[in-house]
């Protein structure tokens, strides 16, 4: 685990239990039927957003697409833009313009995310050609789920990216579904996607994406490969929503039949949290009452965020026509 | 007549399209899910199965010029789009081939009967992206025939006459016009594309409305008939061909008009009605025409500004008055509250 | 003045612009070619070089969200597509992404200042898919600007404007305004987006024109001016923001309206512009408000049916004597033979 | 050589021979400007045509792009359907209304050309879908230049042909160039096409595509594959465009200097026509006088199609809004 120092793996830990906190905390709420927004739950996929994210540097910048807290908060977005965004106040993130899917902390790197399939490809390809002009050595990276390997602009974004070794970090979250489509009904029997990418002369890789070090490593090597100047990298890592696709329920208390139990329960048993969890207690680097504190600290930030969302002002209608050009 | 929700007609009209032609097939995002695009393909899915009901990737583009291909070889594909804003992606096959097929090759490789059904969101903050309605872009072009069925019997007689129509030819559906009931013919008839509705006839004013505004200029006339006002209401059904026939006789009749769409203004379907009735019915026109449509800008996610975004039935009523030059009224609320439940 | 070439003064405004601002670049396919986007851009190649002038592959989609992107981090793109049409593919991310970046992110993301450059075919066969015009579905959106440069004086001060602006901007060039000569400052100044030009001024009839309807709607006025009717003729300019004032105020003094555009009626700007009248500009009107568009169908192939298919400065005059209850003149033949020389 | 019967061969050559004279004869008269219409001349590439089309049967189907005459004649277009077409007048296959990209010739299997890249690789495989639901054997075909590989519509249509497996040959011609920008300012450096095709599942082989016998067998392969239900093929065919992008030049002759004669020499050396003439004769198969005759057959086809699409009737005003719906 060579670069993995005690450190990087407490910080791996805090991030996932933030993400997760979040997310839980705010898909309870949700069925109060108060966040007037469509909402994808990113619960089980954490490590992916805190494996790359601790990879980054602040001013490494972040795209991502409509099932995107994970990435936000992961890149340093508050608990409190994110609430205050779901519930519709001048205070979120986006004002209370964009809502769950459409999230900003442009400070903290997070450029936006998009409800669109495929745009924010494109976009994280031209900020990263934006940063080879400059002769920065920024890096842009962008999440997206593996159905949007079904749209062409990820091919056309691909293949620019290559052809110009453009620093861009391609993020795929296989999570094996499209809201309730599995795989075999959208991607050709045998399908690997490092091997799409590395037929655009993309480097490609595949990790665990449920292993906070595993994401963590191969982001790592992905950061320094494209900041040598190798050009973009492909990372798919696969993992599992444990939600519905839209809205805090699951799926089998919802008599929805696309996937099983017992799937679901498979992956809760490798779950990204736990995991992470496990191992800093068994490796001694914390306690469980370290963890329990920590644990304390975020739903601390959490509840206060909640609490300011729902007490914070409404947009004011005479603001409607505020930013539009 | 036996009563039917929105997405009832609908299922029954592609179902017994789907049990009269066989060529017809339905693909899509989701379209064979249980929920099957708000339980419109829900019976199809039952009763055709996976070999004529089937799910699509994640492709718009490429999978409406497979629609157009499959229609070249004699099919009747429908191609549904949960959200009407995810056709962007689709309108270079859509616009730039479906639609000048027939045209442009002389008649002579036939005719690609696609039909393409989209939703159109509101409310419950979808937010700028999911929520637009693309009426007036598609119908800007020749070739191509769009309609927005705002009554159950319509969404059953339009879908229907697309399935029967040899012209590509978009459905608009208003997500919020789902559940709403009306009576529906148990036969199979189809709504004729390119005819007008009038709703209700009338002598003071017309309303000429497209979609979901149909349901609000209702209720509107109906308040405005407590007041007094007599409106003639149209429902447009199809924008292009448009029955300018229907629409100018109506004016020539009342001779004031309120156009009130699901989209914006500029270059819209109000405008478009506007200036028909400012070319061709201009001598009846007794007072200036009104335009009600979307706030000029992206649809916000906040509710309160959601509110302020969305004109209702009572934008349309006090613009009825406003035209007949009566500034005062004992309005009642007659808005409905956005009762629309999340999350999708 | 020094007078320029159409596609000179494009030239000058994006070279002095580059020169003041070393965030602007340029891509597209063929953008730095020898002929260089039928000479607008050679220059700037010729000046800026490969680092700031380069070609991209086919790929319309992703190239505009890479420019998207790439306006995110400060740099202010230039993306150029050598026929309009080619941009349905790129209407996801330009519509959907950068014309509402600014709103729907709460101004929190900073704008995406890109500037598309897309021209407009015309005539020698080039077919439907290679002749549209597509203001008038751009403009319906709320967060793009639209231009269209009739004249070279504009042609340079819209480009500057557009690389001026925080808001992404379409400016659309219609091909055959490429070699027609005009007065052009050498400074750099900014055309006002969202201002219309009088270019005329008169005091019978307004004609609203945009794009190359403005050289044939001057056509008209001249030979208008022999059968002593005083036209005013208003250059649009810009669609998205609609400069209403002007026009309006054009129509209450004239009191007729003739709209004149390069694109097709149903939806489109013609329509825009009248209804706009029909709203405000009611009580001032005395006559119906006119429509000149393209023929309702795609564009045709054949010489014959082109001649058909355009609306000319014949048709203009014609439009003009009908709104002043005139139908019989001594109308030369004003226009002008399609001189376009093949293969493009 | 397995299946190369003599008469194949004899076809094969009067195939190439057939789309040469006709495009060497039209763009002669296209400097006239009396064809206003803007063409895409296809001389240099008529292998991959008259090589796929001697493979697919009567009521397979055939799509193309811009660069269409060859495609359009060698599935068995009349020349004097596309000389009036290119002439505007009524009697062109798409009755003037098409121009030189917007061919047809449903009878005879050749379904549409489209100007727009990319469009018609979804509409074949559309067709395709069409076949396989009819459970025919016939196949859908559609022929593209190698810069639409940069479009994202090509990987949607063939990750949904490979999802299943429907009957689809790919055709790229490969020639080098798109417009006049070399195939390195738009593909990364190494790019096989192949690689990317089988990378989404889909049977992949490159040829010498101004090898007519060596396209031909390819073909053949590619189709009695398809046939046998395992799913499409991607053919890329290494070719030269002889002429400019648009228009009856020759680019050297025009002053323009992305490529140079000497390029363009090597390939008039390696002329499919040439190759294919001069092995007939090397095996015996056909005289010098013998192809002379069939020549002079062609000659006699084209000038009489040019002859009577001059005297052919305009399209009438009067009819300008006919088939609109
Ligand atoms: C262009 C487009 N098509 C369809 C949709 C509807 N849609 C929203 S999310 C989604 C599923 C995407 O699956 P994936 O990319 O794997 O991400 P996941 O939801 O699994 O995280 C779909 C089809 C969309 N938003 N955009
Ligand atoms: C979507 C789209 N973008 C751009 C163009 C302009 N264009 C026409 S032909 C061409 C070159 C295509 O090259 P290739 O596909 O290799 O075919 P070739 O011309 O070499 O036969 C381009 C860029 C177009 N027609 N459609
Ligand atoms: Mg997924
Ligand atoms: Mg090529």
């Amino acid at each position: 685990m060579g670069t993995v120092t005690p450190d990087v793996e407490i910080r791996l830990f805090k991030s996932v239990l933030r993400l997760r906190r979040a997310e839980e905390s705010l898909a309870a709420l949700y069925s109060e039927q108060e966040m007037r927004t469509p909402t994808h739950f990113g619960v089980g996929q954490e490590a992916v957003a805190s494996g790359v994210c601790e990879a980054l540097l602040p001013d490494d910048v972040v795209y991502s697409h409509h099932r995107c807290h994970n990435h936000y908060l992961a890149k340093g977005g508050s608990v409190a833009g994110l609430a205050a965004e779901l519930y519709g106040r001048e205070t979120g993130c986006a004002n209370g313009r964009g809502g769950s899917v459409h999230l900003t902390a442009v400070d903290k790197g997070f450029v936006v995310s998009s409800a669109i399939l495929g745009q924010t490809i494109a976009v994280a390809t031209g900020s990263a050609l934006a940063f080879q002009m400059d002769r920065s050595s920024r890096v842009a990276v962008t999440f997206f789920g593996e159905a949007t390997c079904e749209e062409g602009v990820f091919y056309e974004s691909m293949n620019y990216a290559a052809l110009r070794k453009l620093p861009v970090l391609f993020v795929c979250e296989n999570n094996l579904y499209s809201t309730e489509s599995p795989l075999s009904t959208r991607q050709p029997t045998g399908t690997e996607l490092c091997e799409r990418a590395r037929a655009f002369k993309v480097t490609a890789e595949k990790v665990d994406g449920n292993d906070t070090i595993a994401v963590f490593e191969a982001a790592t090597r992905a950061v320094e490969s494209i900041r040598a100047g190798n050009g973009p990298v492909f990372l798919e890592c696969m993992t599992y929503r444990w939600r519905e696709h839209v809205g805090p329920g699951f799926d089998h208390e919802l008599g929805r039949t696309y996937r099983t139990k017992a799937e679901l329960d498979k992956w809760i048993e490798h779950c990204p949290v736990k995991l992470a969890g496990e191992r800093l207690q068994s490796r001694g680097i914390a306690s469980e009452a370290q963890i329990a504190r920590w644990t304390e600290e975020v739903e601390s930030e959490i509840r206060v965020a909640v609490l300011t969302a729902k007490q914070a002002p409404w947009p004011e209608a005479q603001n409607l026509f505020d930013n539009i050009y | 007549m036996r009563e039917l929700k929105y997405y009832e007609a609908l299922s029954e009209g592609l179902v017994q399209a789907m049990e009269r032609d066989s060529s017809i097939f339905v693909t899509g995002i989701a379209v064979d899910y249980a929920s099957g695009i708000f339980g419109s393909t829900v019976e199809a899915t039952r009763r055709f199965g996976p070999e004529r009901v089937f799910d699509s990737p994640a492709m718009e583009n490429a999978m409406t010029g497979i629609c157009i291909g499959a229609a070249a070889m004699g099919k009747r594909p429908m191609m549904v789009h949960p959200r009407n804003d995810f056709m962007f992606l689709a309108f270079d096959q859509l616009i730039n081939l479906a639609a000048k097929w027939r045209y442009m090759y002389g008649g002579n490789a036939g005719s690609v009967p696609v039909v393409v059904r989209a939703v159109v969101g509101k409310g419950w903050g979808q937010g700028a992206t999911h929520s637009q309605s693309l009426q007036s872009l598609l119908a800007h072009f020749p070739g191509l025939q769009v309609v927005l069925p705002a009554l159950p019997q319509d969404a059953k007689g339009l879908t229907i006459a697309a399935l029967q129509s040899n012209a590509p030819t978009v459905i608009l559906e208003h997500r919020t016009l789902y559940g709403i009931s009306g009576p529906v013919d148990e036969a199979y008839v189809p709504t004729p594309i390119g005819k007008a509705r009038v709703v209700q006839e009338g002598t003071d004013v017309t309303i000429v409305a497209t979609s979901f505004m149909v349901i609000e200029a209702m209720r509107a006339a109906e308040e405005l008939a407590k007041e007094g006002v007599s409106v003639e209401l149209v429902d447009l059904r199809s924008i292009r061909p448009l029955d300018e026939e229907t629409i100018l006789s109506s004016v020539r009749k009342t001779g004031r008009l309120v156009v009130a769409d699901t989209s914006w203004e500029l270059c819209g379907v109000v405008s478009e009605i506007a200036a028909l009735a400012a070319e061709k019915a201009f001598h009846s026109l007794k007072a200036p025409v009104r335009r009600i449509a979307l706030a000029d800008c992206p649809a916000p996610v906040s509710m309160s500004l959601e509110a302020a975004f969305y004109p209702k039935a009572s934008t349309i009523a006090r613009a009825v008055l406003a035209t007949l030059g009566r500034t005062h009224s004992h309005l009642g609320d007659i808005d409905l509250a956005d009762d629309f439940k999340g999350p999708y």
